[in-house]
């Protein structure tokens, strides 16, 4: 992927087994959200391939590819602001209740049970993130912080079987990052198959991770178990700095 | 009542409003002279006016008001032919006459609505009144014929081609124009090549006054003659130097020289600080010749205005109306006019005969 | 919702009395015109509102179902019942085509292509005079609803433009509280959230678009019927401008607010009439009087009262700009 | 909790130490009708660097978005070297010294880099002063040096953010308030920013930060404020708050 | 093909009016984003207070001209501040009614006043034919064409080149980075406002020399002038005036050698033909990402 002679992400192979968290880090501007982009249909790559369920997605748009079961959020603070809460969830369970533009028209019983279900789900879905208390307010009434989680919400009702996060703590204190942690952790594996996420609290992709790759100047620079990571020389120097001294 | 009422319906905003707000100061100046010699059936006529801005759905809006909520007894209107042709159905349907006194689409009394008058000339009259002196004062040998594309102006174009066609002079070019358009070069780039030794134009006072001026601004000198209002001051005084020498086929000109017009330019002038065109005459006559109807009439019963409107012999400025059986005006006189050191000069005069 | 659903059908049910109870003509006439706005407007309100795009070329629509009527009217004799329906179809046809090109764009882009659209059809109608009769348009358009059973009266054809404004609003109504609707709004709100939580933005904006275009194209087609005569100004912009003052006027994005906006309109136009040669330079200054005073229309006035009274936290939610 | 009781009143603190060059008191806000802070009062010495923390939604945002004049204080006042600025335009206040590098980023999207960073010193006349900021800048941020043609809205999310803040500094502010700064940076990144922040710092600014990183702001800052729910609950030197993870706790959760 | 040298110069001295004439909805509507229905109405006002002004104040063109322009800012600084400013920032729909009001009652408000008459503006020079080879045009058009490429590089120097032009700029991305950077954004707003309003009176003036000024010219204007900014790609200077030289001479070839009667079309056409293969204008760039 190059952008006026700037490249991106170049020469870049991963992949993500079920039931596995994968966490992506590198340096600003190292190409994640690219990655994230291309891998979700928004930008199509000029090099390589993307498989997903074993279905060739490359060059897909990005709701087909929603479709397959591969859903993002984005970096960029990203919700449906004049909606409350509630509805954004609810909004989100689309694909469980797509429906011919008969149905839409002339309603049956099937019609009728789909949204009886995508109301509850999201209900619960609303719960999990811990925003029960702001289920009717509308998304522009909440902090920072709380728009992060509703985004991940949104993500969630959509019931996807890969779900890929890009810096959904940015604004969360420490403690919150904890919490919030611990939440997606529990999501594998019952909710959703996989996890992808970018992140650059520490604390958290090490916490949550199975595995990490580290990408650097858009190529790989190591892959390996957050433990592995922490001591790799090139990750500290590219990446983790002080911190890692 | 207390108040005879007649509704009338021009476009007072939009782009026509130019000349709808002329025919209203003419029909004003006749319900106010009618009214002076002590109205009709003893009572004072009352002129309602309502806006149709020329669109067929405001047009009748305007009509079902007048009819359902003032009671008119007659109706006058409207400009364009596109809204009397919508308006005449409403007209039939609550069986009250309607006078136009200026859409000029030919077919419009072609439609057997009974209620229908057309106190104005078509574009087939006039042809015929002036094609042949056009031809020979002007030594016309090839034409090319310029129109605003609308109805008016394709009909005024199509009826003098024919008829100069018919008198051996050959077309060289015909092209319409959107009304409102204001560069006309191009199409002048192609007159200028088609070398007609003379060009007719159809064509309002903003459009006309314009392409006229540009005619000159090209070095231009061919004959220009053409329909529109264009023998009045405003014509004159926007198009300037290049309107001498022009030649305008009007039913109506100010300098009509007859003690009728002369009265009526008079007390025109007096009450609006300018000379009537074809479009103040034309408000005027449609007025005057619904008001000697309902007094004619005895009463406001609208059969009875319509019958005795099938019977109008009306003394106007410019000569005598008659209606044929089709509600045609005829017998009035129509004029050709040269425009000299900036006043229209009638050059030729004759009656408008009934259509066969 | 289920509200809104309620007062809708009080409405309708409420205004089929109307001609039972009213017999000035000119009212019957002003509640015709009124019903044939609030089809338009709540058609025009599927694409500003659900699509979040606007647009300025829905004329397109209208026309086309107003010549296609007058056409299959004058020179098939088609009864209404056959005319009115085909008006609806053929707009949405064209309404695909046009969606097909016009919906690839945003924002202004979409704006002056549709009115692109629109100002094409209007100057074809008022050229290709083989067909349209070009600015002579089309004059004596037939009334008859079935075989030669003809509508004479005004009771006759508010009774149909009131079938043809159910139809639009529960059409609307399904659509707006439906799945798709959901997804129309998510599109308008944020495209990205939109795709990735599977949602094809151009499919439901064609959704949106093309029943919208559909509803247009019924309103033409009574229009066609009811004003006997149809010429190039359909297409014109002064339509436009009347349906979109209606749509905001009456708050976008709802259901009720076009209808209400189509109301209000249609009767404030003519009763300005008391005020002669004023008349529209007080209609300008009223328009925008409204938009300073209830930006959000009517609806969205209310919608804002409601909350106030129930105490809860409100903020102007557009005042949140996302950059 | 019981923490409004044990904390020293702001004020009290300031009196110990010489005169505030920032000193806020009673600040009521509200986004249209609803309130967001509830009589804040804070004060900052000349020279200090002061981090505000708290949980999501706290108001933190909110207080410097009132001191910037962003927002239209309800009633309170904000004293600025003397001189009240509650409710001056924003402008003004920049003119004043202070500067306010706002949450979310908000750079200039479709201008460049180096566009962007210009006009960081939209209020400095001199055109050499400027370009001697825009070297400074390059200096501090050599990625933006890299991608000076690039259009901001392009840039990667740190990316921006590095520009968010190099864009803040070019006013050379009296005052710098910073909101999470380090969002979206990478630990080594946020490290340099800190390192930035110092140096400012250590030439006289005084800073003003909201962090969620709470080790990193406790890194810099001298002092923190907790706020909750629109309120200050505490006033704690650095070292404190650093030494007891339980208070911290207690403090931060929600 | 003789005719061709005219018709290309007939189609640059309309582009160049196009262009002109679209240059204040370039700054209204380009970079301010606010879809100005009112810019016809601005652009005839500038006729009729010209004709005002030479016809009852006795002025000389230019010096009528610089009242004009004093006379037009005031207005658009004022609809600015107790208009525009009202509904700023909350999305465009409000503008839109916003300016349709006040292009209605822009029109019918002069309607009332000057009448619907077409007035005459006394030209700055005189009017006869000047004839290059075989190119004929007039003094008073080249006059024009010169004033209007002198008004459309000056503008796009004061965006381009200028501390104001570069906090406009930031003004209309983002409001609020801009006045913590210490821009008074309500003046710019303002600002912006009455220049894009000045320009648009200017050009009506300019051109009612040539033409006549007429009360509703308004509408068509509007619709040309949107069509050029959309064709250049919104708010660039560069691209209006290449809009609006492909749109007139593509109307004076189509007009030339196809026919008249269409030839509005051909600027709509031109519009949906190149944002079906451009989506974002001639000259624009699109610098959004997800
Ligand atoms: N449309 C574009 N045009 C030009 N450059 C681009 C574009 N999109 C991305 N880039 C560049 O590509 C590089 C990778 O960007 P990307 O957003 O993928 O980084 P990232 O790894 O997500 O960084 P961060 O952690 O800061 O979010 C950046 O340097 C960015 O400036
Ligand atoms: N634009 C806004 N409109 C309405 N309410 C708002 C707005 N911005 C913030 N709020 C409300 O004000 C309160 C304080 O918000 P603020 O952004 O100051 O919090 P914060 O402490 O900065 O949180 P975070 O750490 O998540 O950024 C929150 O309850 C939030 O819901
Ligand atoms: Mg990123
Ligand atoms: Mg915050």
């Amino acid at each position: 992927m190059t952008f006026g002679g700037i490249t991106a992400v170049k020469n870049f192979s991963f992949h993500i087994e079920p039931g596995e968290i994968v966490g992506l880090i590198g340096p600003n501007g190292a190409g994640k959200t690219t990655c994230f982009n291309m891998l979700t249909g928004f930008y199509a790559p000029s090099n390589g391939r993307v498989r997903f369920k074993g279905q060739d997605i490359t060059n897909r748009k990005p709701h087909a590819i929603a479709r397959l079961g591969l859903v993002r959020s984005f970096q960029k603070t990203s919700v449906m602001k004049r909606l409350t809460v509630f509805e954004n969830v609810l909004t989100g369970h689309y694909m469980a209740s797509r429906q011919s533009l008969l149905a839409t028209f002339f309603p049956g019983e099937a019609v009728r049970r789909a949204e009886r279900e995508a109301r509850e789900s999201a209900a619960a879905i609303v719960e999990t993130m811990g925003l029960a208390q702001r289920m009717n307010a509308p998304a522009h009434l909440l902090s920072c912080g709380e728009l992060r989680l509703l985004e991940v919400a949104v993500a969630l009702a959509a019931k996807p079987s890969l779900l890929m996060l890009d810096e959904p703590a940015a604004g969360l204190n420490s403690h919150e990052a904890g919490t919030f942690g611990a939440v997606l952790k529990t999501l594998v594996g019952r909710s959703i198959d996989a996890l992808l996420i970018v992140e650059h609290n520490m604390d958290l992709v090490m916490s949550v991770s199975d595995r990490i790759v580290v990408l650097n100047f858009g190529r790989k620079l190591v892959e390996g178990r957050p433990a592995e990571i922490l001591e790799n020389r090139q990750v500290a120097e590219a990446y983790l700095g002080k911190a890692a001294a | 009542q207390d108040t005879v009422r007649i509704g009338l319906v021009q476009p007072l905003t939009g782009s026509v409003a130019y000349n709808g707000k002329s025919v209203v100061e003419g029909a004003r100046l006749a319900v106010e002279e009618m009214n002076a010699a002590g109205g009709v059936l003893g009572k004072k006529i009352e002129l309602i006016v309502e806006d149709g801005q020329c669109t067929p759905a405001n047009s009748v809006n305007a009509v079902e008001k007048l009819v359902q909520k003032d009671k008119v007894v007659t109706l006058v209107g409207a400009f364009c032919s596109s809204a009397t042709a919508a308006i005449m159905p409403v007209a039939q349907k609550y069986k009250l006459p309607l006078i136009t006194g200026v859409s000029s689409k030919a077919s419009l009394t072609e439609q057997g609505n009974p209620y229908f008058f057309r106190a104005a000339e078509t574009d087939a009259l006039m042809a015929e009144a002036f094609a042949k002196i056009l031809a020979n004062d002007l030594k016309l040998t090839k034409v090319a014929y310029i129109g605003v594309n609308d109805d008016w102006g394709r009909g005024g174009v199509e009826e003098f081609s024919r008829d100069l066609t018919a008198l051996g002079v050959k077309t060289v070019l015909t092209e319409y124009f959107d009304h409102g358009a204001t560069d006309f070069f191009t199409l002048l780039t192609k007159l200028r090549a088609a070398k007609p030794d003379g060009v007719f134009v159809a064509a309002e006072t903003q459009d006309g006054s314009i392409l006229v001026k540009q005619i000159r601004e090209m070095g231009l000198d061919t004959k220009v003659f053409g329909v529109g209002s264009w023998a009045t001051a405003d014509f004159i005084n926007l198009t300037g130097e290049a309107a001498e020498g022009i030649h305008a086929a009007v039913p109506y000109a100010s300098s009509m020289d007859t003690p009728r017009n002369q009265t009526f330019v008079q007390k025109y002038q007096a009450k609006y600080g300018i000379k009537p065109g074809k479009y103040g005459a034309a408000g005027y006559n449609a007025l005057n010749i619904a008001g000697q109807a309902i007094a004619r009439a005895g009463g406001t019963d609208a059969e009875a205005i319509r019958a005795s409107l099938a019977k109008t012999s009306y003394e106007a400025p410019n000569g005598v109306y008659k209606f044929t059986d089709k509600g045609q005006a005829y017998g009035f006189d129509a004029v050709l006019v040269r425009i000299e050191k900036g006043e229209p000069k009638v050059i030729a005069s004759t009656p408008v005969d009934a259509p066969h | 919702m289920t509200l809104e659903r309620n007062i809708l059908l009080a409405f309708l049910a409420g205004a089929a009395l109307l001609p039972f109870a009213v017999s000035d003509q000119y009212i019957l006439h002003l509640a015709i015109m009124a019903l044939f706005y609030a089809v338009l407007a709540s058609s025009l309100n599927l694409v500003v509102g659900y699509v979040g795009e606007f647009s300025l070329g829905h004329t397109a629509f209208l026309g086309t179902g107003a010549y296609t009527a007058a056409l299959l009217s004058t020179q098939a004799g088609m009864p209404m019942w056959v005319t009115i329906p085909l008006a609806g179809l053929v707009s949405a046809v064209f309404g695909f085509a046009i969606g097909a090109i016009t919906l690839r764009l945003q924002g202004p882009y979409f704006v002056i292509v549709t009115l692109s659209f629109a100002e094409v059809l209007r100057i074809v109608a008022n050229n290709w005079i083989a067909v349209t009769n070009g600015p002579m348009g089309l004059a004596g358009v037939g009334q008859n609803l079935f075989g030669d059973v003809a509508v004479t009266n005004k009771a006759g054809f508010f009774l149909i433009v009131l079938g043809i404004a159910a139809v639009a609003l529960y059409l609307s109504y399904r659509f707006v509280y439906s799945n798709a609707g959901r997804a129309a709004v998510a599109v308008r709100e944020n495209r990205y959230v939109a795709q990735s939580i599977g949602v094809d933005p151009f499919g439901t904006a064609m959704q949106a678009f093309v029943l919208g275009a559909f509803l247009a194209g019924l309103a033409g087609g009574f229009y066609a019927h009811y004003i006997s005569f149809v010429g190039p100004e359909v297409f014109r912009f002064a339509f436009m401008a009347t349906m979109i003052i209606m749509v905001l006027l009456g708050g976008k994005g709802t259901l009720i607010g076009p209808l209400a906006g189509a109301v209000i309109v249609t009767v404030l136009e003519e009763y300005l009439r008391e005020v002669q040669e004023l008349r529209l330079t007080l209609f300008g200054l009223i328009v925008m009087a409204i938009v300073l005073f209830l930006p959000n229309g009517l609806m969205g006035f209310i919608a804002l009262r409601r909350e106030q009274q129930a105490a809860k936290p409100t903020l102007n939610a557009a005042k949140e700009r996302t950059v | 909790m019981t923490l409004l009781s044990e904390s020293p009143s702001p004020s009290a603190i300031a009196q110990a130490a010489d005169a505030p060059v920032l000193a806020v008191e009673g600040l009521h806000v509200a986004y249209g009708s609803t309130a967001a802070l509830h009589g804040v009062s804070l004060d900052v010495r000349a020279g200090e660097t002061v981090a505000l923390i708290g949980a999501n939604g706290a108001g933190k945002s909110t207080i410097l978005r009132a001191i910037s004049g962003l927002l239209k204080a309800r009633s309170g006042t904000i004293v600025w070297n003397g001189k009240s600025i509650a409710n001056l335009p924003a402008d003004r206040i920049v003119a004043a010294g202070i500067a306010h590098c706002p949450e979310e980023r908000h750079v200039w999207p479709n201008m460049t880099v180096q566009e962007n960073i210009a006009l960081g010193a939209y209020l400095c006349r001199s055109r050499e002063e400027v370009q001697r900021r825009i070297g400074m800048a390059f200096h501090r941020f050599p990625r933006l040096r890299e991608r000076s043609r690039q259009m901001a809205g392009t840039l990667s999310g740190g990316e921006q953010q590095m520009l968010a803040i190099a864009r803040a500094l070019m006013s050379e502010p009296r005052l710098l308030m910073l909101d999470e700064p380090s969002l979206g940076l990478s630990p080594k990144m946020a490290d340099e920013v800190f390192d930035v922040v110092r140096s400012v710092n250590g030439h006289g600014v005084t800073v003003l930060l909201v962090e969620q990183n709470i080790h990193n702001a406790l890194g810099v800052a001298s002092r923190a404020y907790v706020v909750k729910t629109g309120r200050i609950t505490a006033s704690r030197p650095s070292a404190e708050l650093r030494g007891d993870p339980d208070l911290l706790r207690a403090y931060l959760g929600g | 093909m003789d005719l061709f040298p005219q018709f290309l110069a007939n189609g640059l001295v309309m582009g160049v009016f196009y262009a002109l004439s679209a240059l204040g909805l370039t700054l209204i509507f380009g970079l301010m984003r606010v879809v100005n229905f009112a810019h016809g109405e601005f652009y005839m006002l500038g006729g009729v207070s010209g004709w005002f002004v030479t016809n009852y104040l006795g002025l000389d063109f230019f010096s009528g001209l610089i009242v004009v322009a004093a006379f037009m800012a005031a207005v658009g600084w004022l609809v600015d501040r107790f208009l525009i400013e009202r509904v700023r920032g909350q999305g465009e729909e409000p503008g839109i009614l916003l300016t349709i009001g006040l292009s209605i009652f822009l029109v019918n408000g002069t309607l009332l006043l000057v009448g619907p008459a077409p007035m005459k503006v006394a030209g700055a020079v005189a009017e006869g034919p000047l004839f290059f080879g075989p190119i004929a045009v007039t003094k008073l058009r080249l006059l024009a064409v010169a004033v209007g490429i002198a008004l459309i590089v000056g503008a796009h120097l004061l965006i381009r080149r200028t501390r104001l032009g570069a906090a406009m700029r930031a003004t209309f991305q983002d409001p609020m980075a801009a006045s913590l950077a210490g821009i008074r954004t309500g003046h710019v707003y303002a600002a912006t406002f009455a220049l894009g309003c000045t320009l648009a009176a200017l050009s009506g003036m300019l051109l009612a020399s040539i033409y006549s000024a007429q009360a509703s010219v308004g509408g068509l204007i509007s619709l040309k002038s949107f069509v050029v900014v959309i064709l250049g790609g919104m708010g660039s200077f560069a691209g209006a005036i290449a809009g609006g030289l492909l749109l007139g001479v593509a109307e004076a070839m189509w007009g030339g050698y196809v026919s008249m009667g269409m030839v509005d079309v051909i600027g709509f056409v031109l519009v949906i033909l190149i944002l079906l293969f451009r989506p974002q204008g001639l000259f624009s760039i699109r610098t959004e990402r997800a």
